[in-house]
């Protein structure tokens, strides 16, 4: 069996390659991170078997538990780095086309070192590694905003660097102080001490990190970053953002909270603050008029309802929080990519500008109808199953409180309905003033679409190929005892 | 014949016919009409089947069954057929138009989700195929561009609303029940408290209402239909919208129980009282916005809404009278409304997308056999005797009279009179009064108009004159519902308090026209004049100019207009301007400068921390 | 205004972080994790430096994230600078003066050395390979300063940078095939400690990280020198 | 015997309503202070329309008229003329009422096959004041049929009987009131003329008929005035036990209509309907509370 | 006093936290608010290095003979900080280097001045 450590150390590898092989061939560079991100699925397929049945825990050095990083592969994890390698590698595909100017080596190589960023965050057991990586993760990604270095893109990277460093600076500050507490920084060791602590200062360590990370999840007052940051951003990074960067800060709050502090008495908290944020992102979706900035307010609109389910935690509710997780990757991935060639194409972001596109790139325009329906949750589509597993979750306790916060989220879903459905009506049934003219998207990218386009549907109609990871991931994180006995041993 | 292949049938074929558009539109027609024939002829070998099959064993822990029993059998058979008639229509309809493989892809789409819809056997492949039929539907609804994607969007937004409500409804019932089989929920209903399934009825209620466009729920249906292409209007006017009605026969019969049913609401206003009050607004109010409209497609959208009434009306009473003429007047609704529509596709078609009132009329000479249809659609539609729609009517009046709700039989007859104005408007203004000069070359209608709209009207008058071959089916249904079952005869129903019997009716009316006819033969000699040579007090008939018109009801509507708000859909539309208005309002807190981003990130902070030193919460 | 609601909640935050620190006692041994490693780090990883054998042998995993970010920075100022650059657009600026081109001169090869002992020496003595780096980019830093005309090769910069990130890597790897297989196991014997050929693979890997973050460093100064003449 | 009805009773009925006719026109003129014109000249006027040449528009146009006095002769024939019913059981009041849309109808019809605007004119203030008198008029039926328990008309002519007629029992009395109050609206009579308005609109519908049809048109005419009054004797009057004082309680009721005809002007179509909706529907709606409340 | 005594290095950590805070807060100007965070990271930093402190400790190496463990500093929070330390500096750079685009593109370092995208 491969280690699981190789998701991590390859890509990266692989990563420091892409300069010199840019050196040689620029041309060369630009497969690189397609080969990472295909290794990467490979071999997080070849591992789910197992790690199903148990979760992997990697010592890296070999002094055993609290004293070397460990990476703990649970069903979460694999999860996780299964979505990230299949969306990277999605969006690999894209980029070979999309990107075409500017320093594209340097592009690649960040690109791939993003999704080494956020496998390591989403595999690490060790919490400063977390930070490590988180960090990775969010430098990169301030780059790739900038990275057309047109008046917008360096702004809005500016803002994103300024709250994100302040992010990163709460978080460390929130691990000096978990350090002080117990003397150490494995997860599973911290969770151990955890219960016996005293809970103030505990609170207060928890708040720093939760607000840290909160800032990359995108959590509703922490969030300003996210709509600049993902429309001005090139479209390929607009998906990988949005399809994994902050799911991936999300699974770190998640991990915090559920794992190493095991708050449950915070999870109300979160319950509601995850139907605010969905409300406040789809009500400024709704009023939009810019495609991209548009498809942003609604992926904050999502984390809400992730969130939201999360918090329930119940087994069902989280098994549909990661359902959506995995239906909003692929989705959001597959909405910006389309509204990527058709934005390229129409050389705006309006949305009214997107008029007659259904006739002028159809294969696109469906791809995006596609990622639409499957965002709003309608049948067949993957957006489908995760709905239903968060509603059902939520109402399975049938109290009054979960019953309102559902009425809540329903309605967000109808405005999220309401705004797609719109541009849906702009892009097949309003009538072009100007081209007509056929301008299908390059190959390769319809390619990478219709990939998502795909898995988009098979997940849909039969959602049981995914549950079962869900599953185990869902009783990963309610499940404390599990997790820390795994790690200590 | 097994329900999985029906359903492979209807959605593959829906599939393919967009791939064989692709290579010749020749081939994807004939493919088209194929299906939808093959759905007709499949859907009729299961009549007096039960069958049921679980298709799908384990999604997300629920089996998905599909299940034939006489109430979907009956709704299957209609929408396959009406399908099938409104697919031959489009073939000369949509003659060079654009994206035409789209649209017979989705119209077969549709077809196949109303089929799922009524053959489903659980709430969730119910709520699937509910969800299938309605975005198609959206995009159907949205393909003539222009005012069509308001009307889309209004349909989509209600329709949501409606299924996520169903959604939450099917998800609590599954929270207790464990099931979502329909034996199974009605089970669990028995010994269910009367609280929760008034909350479950009301979940689905607002789906099904939404669907069925009741009150006040109505107000995506009269632009969505005006809007939607003429063939899709009837489908959407005829079968569509009574997926509502399939639902609440579902919901009343099969998964409450009508003892549950109604008991339900509270003393003095039980809920089928409400349900049937409701039923009487829809039926009063639209039908005077139907008298107020001029555009032949509204007119007919507002006339669905209040025909939805009466069906509501007959399904709210409970009993086998007033159920059967409930579901009767759906099977006639769709047949005479489908066919209405399609005289107006007519229409439209052969002028170019003219369907204003005020600007057609004398049609009659050149298109008489569609006048024809029409005037049978439109007798159908007023309930005149010998038509079907007679039959169903009757048996609604009667059962509110012995019910003893004189109300609502007065907002029903009053509703009659109603339809007789708008219906005449209807006929008044396209096909009678001068022929305008500019449709005097006008052709017939092309055959594969002809021959749907012919079938249809053959259909209004048999079954106004034979009620008893639709009755017999519709009365197993009432027993399968555990209802007293109706003395049916093939002319009608017999009955102590007060039977009806067409063959009478027949006989007089055939007696009396043969009377007239011979008085009118012994007259003098008749000449035929041209339809402009008038009695005009000795002035010169101007061209285009003699004909009234514009403004028909004038005095009527200068009377109620002020009085005619439709307020639900104003309410509506402030209310979507209200949630723009609160987006607009929410997204200034993203202020542009930095330091107000990072001002809430400490801000969070800062109140988690006080929070938590203040009252320690957590 | 605004002042007073930034120190309001500025306030509510120390009170919160004050209350926390009351349970953190200072100047008191309280760590497990920190007793083991002095306690047995020499064991463990060779390196009398007990900083060094956390660095790069107990979280030496932390410590190729710490040089994935400095390369990432390295490659986003790049990407950064190159989206606006316009090429062939370079001012003139004056020579430096004699004074400082002499002394450059001069230091350059010394701190070369110094930078080079630092990160050879991070197992022994206080310093490492960051430390290293940093010493010699400023070596570099100062080449600039004295002679504006004079760059640094792109092409070695940038080779030297990733082979000494693959270097780590590729380490790591090997410790997971032969030895103990775990990743960045030492597998090489520890030798005697205190000196100079100890510790197994830390003076390696420290040695890749000098000159990779010696070369990252360069970059970035490169970069900003680049946009401002 | 029941075969023999079927064929006198709409003879009877036309004779009745040319005779009404005639003594319409005949207590006109006598109000108007003229000599007027014989009682059988509608009689002579049919007659005459039937040997004349009349011009068709179409195929509809006979047709509409043809339908339209059938649907007449159906509504005789489901009608209790004193205590004979020439076809009972077939579906009671409410089949009643429905064959009665069919006269209108069929005129407007054929009338709107003309294309003369007046017939359309006149058509659609026709319908108009139909839907006007049509509220109170269905408030009053469903009275009467609420409160009789049946929807047969038979049946309640016979319940009348039984007791006393609808007119003089406490809660059907208000309904009886209105009935009274539309009945010159049901009747066309003024002040609710305003259909035909010959001097407006030149008679309105039938602006364009000629020769026979004229004369089938007048037979409609005749016939809808028996209807009109007839359904009034049954519906409240309680019908009669013979023809004989059915016909009697006709000619009061005629009485009473020309009464007013003669008093009051024409009233514009709003005019007329806000009357309709006014007054008469009240005293209509109330007398329907009243049934429902106070039960039988 | 002795609380003093025994807080000083947290006081002047966090204190040097809410500078940095207060900076990023406050002002405007892209470079000050680069500076506030430099100032927060120091800060930050000096905070771990002195949860790691032992009394009258010593450096954690071996560097002579004699030295007992028992008398060292906890080594881990100078490991973190030496990682903090990097990171710092990347993220400084990085900001600086943005900073100079947007001046180039915008003309003025005032955020309050560059909010074309909001909303």
């Amino acid at each position: 069996m491969v280690s699981p450590v190789l998701l991590i150390v390859i890509p990266l590898g692989l990563a420091f390659c892409v300069p010199l092989i840019g050196m040689v061939s620029k041309r060369f560079a630009r497969f690189v991170p397609v080969v990472a991100c295909l290794f990467n699925l490979v071999v997080s397929v070849q591992l789910l078997p197992a790690v199903l049945s148990k979760p992997i825990v990697v010592d890296l050095g070999g002094f055993g538990a609290p004293f070397s990083i460990n990476l703990f592969v649970g069903p979460v994890g694999i999860l996780f780095s299964l979505l990230i390698a299949l969306a990277g590698f999605v969006v690999s595909l894209y980029a070979l086309a999309y990107i075409d100017k500017g320093p594209t080596t340097r592009y690649h190589t960040l690109y791939l070192l993003l999704l080494v960023g956020a496998t390591g965050v989403v595999l690490t057991g060790d919490v400063f590694n977390l930070f490590v990586f988180f960090e990775i993760l969010c430098i990169s990604s301030y780059v790739l905003v900038a990275y057309r270095g047109d008046k917008d893109g360096v702004e809005s990277a500016v803002k994103y660097l300024i709250q994100g460093a302040l992010g990163s600076a709460l978080l460390l500050t929130g691990i000096g102080l978990l350090y002080g507490l117990f003397g150490t920084l494995n997860m599973a060791h911290i969770a151990v001490q955890a219960g016996s602590a005293d809970p103030i200062p505990l609170f207060v360590a928890m708040a720093l990190i939760v607000v840290g990370l909160g800032v990359e999840a995108a959590i509703f007052p922490l969030n300003a970053w996210l709509p600049d940051a993902h429309s001005s951003a090139p479209s390929s990074i607009s998906a990988i953002l949005s399809g994994i960067a902050i799911e991936v800060g999300l699974y770190a709050v998640v991990r915090m909270v559920f794992t190493v502090f095991g708050a449950s008495s915070m999870l109300s908290f979160l319950m509601f603050l995850g139907v605010l944020t969905l409300l406040v992102g789809e009500l400024c979706a709704f009023a939009q008029s810019n495609i991209k900035r548009m498809l942003a307010y609604s992926s904050i609109g999502q984390i809400g309802l992730i969130i939201f389910a999360i918090a329930i935690a119940t087994s069902g509710s989280i098994t549909g929080g990661f359902f959506q997780l995995v239906s909003h990757t692929l989705s959001k991935a597959l909405l910006f990519l389309a509204a990527g060639y058709m934005i390229y194409r129409s050389g705006s972001m309006d949305i009214s500008s997107l008029e007659g596109m259904g006739k002028r790139m159809p294969l696109t325009a469906f791809a995006f109808a596609v990622g639409a329906f499957s965002l709003v949750g309608l049948p067949p589509f993957a957006g489908f199953p995760s709905k239903l597993l968060i509603i059902r979750g939520a109402l399975a306790d049938g109290g009054a409180l979960l019953a309102l916060l559902v009425g809540l989220v329903l309605l967000g879903t109808v405005i999220e309905g309401a705004y797609f459905f719109r541009v849906i009506q702009t892009v097949f049934f309003k009538k072009g003033d100007g081209e007509t003219a056929r301008c299908e998207a390059p190959a390769i990218a319809l390619v990478s679409m219709f990939v998502l386009v795909a898995l988009i549907i098979v997940i849909g109609v039969y959602p049981s190929l995914i549950i079962g990871v869900l599953n185990s991931a869902a009783s990963e994180l309610l499940v404390r005892a599990d997790y820390i006995g795994r790690v200590l041993g | 014949m097994s329900l999985e292949l029906l359903m492979v049938v209807a959605l593959g074929g829906s599939l393919l016919t967009y791939v064989l558009g692709r290579v010749s539109s020749r081939l994807r027609n004939g493919f088209a009409v194929l299906v939808s024939l093959a759905l007709v002829a499949m859907v009729a070998s299961l009549y007096g089947k039960a069958l049921h099959v679980s298709y799908y064993e384990d999604f997300l822990g629920m089996s998905l069954v599909l299940r034939v029993s006489g109430l979907s059998w009956l709704f299957a058979m209609t929408a396959s057929t009406l399908g099938c008639l409104s697919v031959v229509f489009s073939l000369s309809y949509m003659k060079g138009k654009e994206r035409t493989s789209f649209y017979y892809s989705m119209l077969l789409l549709v077809n196949a989700a109303m089929l799922g819809v009524v053959l489903s056997g659980d709430l969730l492949s119910l709520f699937i195929f509910w969800e299938i039929m309605s975005w198609s539907t959206f995009l159907l609804i949205s393909y003539n561009g222009g005012p069509a994607l308001a009307a889309g969007m209004k349909y989509f937004v209600m329709s949501f609303v409606g299924s996520l409500a169903m959604l939450a409804g099917l998800l609590t019932v599954y929270g207790s029940f464990g099931t979502l089989e329909f034996g199974g929920v009605a089970a669990g209903m028995l010994s269910a408290s009367p609280g929760y399934i008034l909350a479950i009825f009301v979940l689905f209620g607002v789906a099904f209402g939404t669907k069925n466009a009741i009150w006040p729920f109505h107000a995506w249906l009269p632009p969505a239909h005006s809007e939607a292409p003429s063939p899709f209007s009837a489908i959407l006017s005829g079968i569509l919208i009574k997926m509502g009605v399939y639902g609440f026969l579902l919901i009343i019969f099969v998964l409450v129980g009508l003892r549950n049913f109604m008991a339900l609401g509270a003393d003095g206003l039980p809920l089928h009282t409400v349900l049937s009050i409701v039923g009487a607004i829809t039926i009063l109010f639209p039908t005077f916005m139907a008298i107020m409209q001029n555009d032949a497609k509204k007119l007919l959208a507002w006339s669905t809404v209040a025909q939805a009434g009466y069906i509501i009306l007959g399904i709210s009473f409970g009993t086998s009278l007033s159920v059967a003429g409930g579901v009767f007047h759906f099977v006639n609704h769709a047949v005479f409304k489908a066919l209405l529509f399609m005289v107006v596709g007519t229409v439209e078609y052969r002028t170019k997308g003219v369907r204003d009132l005020d600007s057609l009329g004398g049609l009659i000479k050149k298109m008489p056999l569609t006048f024809a249809v029409a005037l049978i659609g439109v007798c159908g539609l007023i309930g005149v005797p010998l038509t079907n729609g007679f039959v169903s009517k009757w048996l609604i009046y009667k059962t509110l009279i012995l019910e003893r709700s004189p109300f609502l039989a007065l907002v029903a007859l009053f509703g009659t009179w109603g339809t007789i104005l708008y219906s005449y408007k209807f006929l008044h203004n396209i096909f009678l009064g001068q022929l305008p000069e500019k449709y005097k070359d006008l052709e017939r209608a092309p055959m594969t108009m002809r021959l749907p709209m012919t079938v249809l009207s053959i259909v209004v008058v048999l079954f106004g004159v034979l009620p008893g071959i639709p009755l017999s089916v519709i009365n197993s249904i009432d027993t399968s519902f555990g209802l007293k079952p109706l003395n049916v005869t093939l002319w009608g129903l017999a009955s102590d308090t007060g039977a009806l019997n067409t063959i009478n009716i027949l006989a007089a009316v055939f007696a009396g026209l043969l009377i007239v006819w011979l008085v009118l033969k012994s007259g003098g000699r008749k000449v035929s004049v041209d339809q402009a040579d008038n009695y005009a007090a000795g002035a010169a008939i101007p061209k285009d100019k003699y004909q009234y018109s514009v403004g028909f009801y004038a005095p009527l509507t200068r009377m109620v207009a002020p009085y005619l708000k439709d307020f639900m859909d104003s309410f509506y539309m402030r209310l979507a301007g209200w949630v723009g208005g609160l987006g607009s309002g929410i997204r200034r807190i993203y202020t542009g400068y930095v330091g107000d981003y990072a001002m809430y990130i400490v801000l969070f902070l800062a109140a988690l921390i006080f929070v938590q030193l203040t009252w320690s919460p957590w | 205004m605004r002042s007073i609601a930034i120190i309001i909640l500025l306030a509510i935050v120390a009170v919160g972080i004050g209350v926390a620190l009351m349970a953190i006692p200072f100047g008191v041994a309280k760590t497990q994790v920190g007793d083991h490693y002095t306690e047995s780090g020499i064991g463990d990883t060779g390196a009398s430096n007990i900083v060094t054998s956390v660095v790069v042998g107990y979280r030496a995993f932390d410590t190729l994230g710490e040089i994935t970010i400095l390369f990432v920075a390295a490659m986003g100022l790049g990407a950064v600078l190159a989206g606006g650059r316009k090429l062939g657009q370079r001012r003139d600026v004056e020579p430096a003066s004699l004074i400082l081109r002499t002394g450059c001169r001069f230091l350059f090869p010394l701190l070369l050395l110094f930078g080079a002992y630092i990160f050879i020496h991070g197992h022994l003595t206080p310093g490492g390979g960051f430390q290293g780096g940093a010493v010699i980019a400023s070596a570099f830093l100062l080449v600039y300063l004295s002679c504006p005309g004079r760059r640094v090769s792109k092409v070695w910069s940038q080779t030297t940078e990733s082979l000494g990130a693959l270097t780590f890597v590729v380490l790591g790897l090997v410790g997971l095939t032969v030895g103990g297989h775990y990743y960045l196991s030492s597998f090489m014997p520890h030798g005697v400690v205190n000196e100079l050929f100890s510790a197994g693979i830390i003076p390696v890997i420290y040695v890749a990280i000098g000159l990779k973050v010696g070369s990252d460093l360069t970059g970035i100064i490169d970069g900003m020198m680049e946009e401002t003449i | 015997m029941r075969i023999l009805w079927l064929v006198l009773s709409p003879l009877i009925a036309l004779a009745v309503g040319l005779f009404f006719l005639g003594l319409s026109r005949r207590v006109m003129a006598r109000i108007h202070w003229r000599y007027g014109p014989p009682l059988y000249q509608p009689l002579i006027e049919i007659f005459r329309y039937f040997t004349q040449k009349g011009s068709s528009h179409g195929v509809l146009f006979g047709l509409g008229i043809v339908l339209s006095l059938a649907g007449s002769i159906v509504v005789i024939l489901f009608l209790p003329f004193g205590g004979i019913c020439s076809m009972s059981g077939s579906g009671g009041m409410l089949v009643v009422l429905y064959m009665m849309l069919l006269a209108p109808l069929g005129i407007a019809l054929s009338g709107g096959e003309a294309a003369n605007p007046n017939a359309s004119i006149g058509i659609s203030r026709k319908l108009m004041l139909a839907l006007g008198y049509e509220l109170p008029f269905l408030l009053i039926v469903l009275a009467i049929m609420t409160h009789y328990d049946t929807i047969s008309l038979v049946d309640i002519v016979s319940a009348q009987r039984e007791t006393a007629s609808a007119f003089a029992s406490f809660p059907l009395v208000l309904s009886g009131i209105a009935y009274l109050l539309i009945l010159p609206a049901m009747l066309g009579m003024r002040p609710f003329e305003v259909v035909h308005a010959p001097q407006e609109i030149s008679s309105g519908p039938i602006a364009e008929y000629s020769g026979p049809y004229l004369g089938l048109v007048t037979i409609q005419h005749a016939l809808t005035t028996f209807i009109g009054i007839s359904l009034f004797v049954n519906l409240v009057w309680g019908g009669a036990g013979n023809p004989f004082v059915f016909f009697l309680k006709m000619l009061v009721v005629l009485a009473f209509g020309l009464f007013v005809n003669a008093a009051f002007p024409r009233l514009r179509v709003e005019q007329a309907v806000r009357y309709l909706w006014r007054w008469p529907t009240l005293i209509a709606f109330v007398g329907l509370i009243l049934v429902v409340t106070l039960g039988r | 006093m002795s609380f003093l005594q025994d807080y000083v290095y947290y006081i002047g950590a966090f204190g040097l936290v809410l500078i940095g805070l207060f900076i990023i807060l406050s002002r405007r100007n892209l470079i000050k608010v680069i500076i506030g965070l430099s100032i927060l990271d120091t800060g930050i930093n000096l905070f771990l290095i002195s949860v790691g402190y032992i009394s009258k400790g010593t450096a954690p190496i071996f560097s002579k003979p004699g030295l007992v463990a028992e008398d060292m500093v906890d080594p881990v929070p100078q490991a973190l900080v030496l990682t903090s330390i990097v990171i710092g500096v990347a993220v400084l750079a990085l900001a600086l280097a943005l900073a100079m685009r947007l001046h180039k593109l915008h003309g003025t370092l005032d955020l309050r001045k560059i909010g074309e995208l909001k909303w």
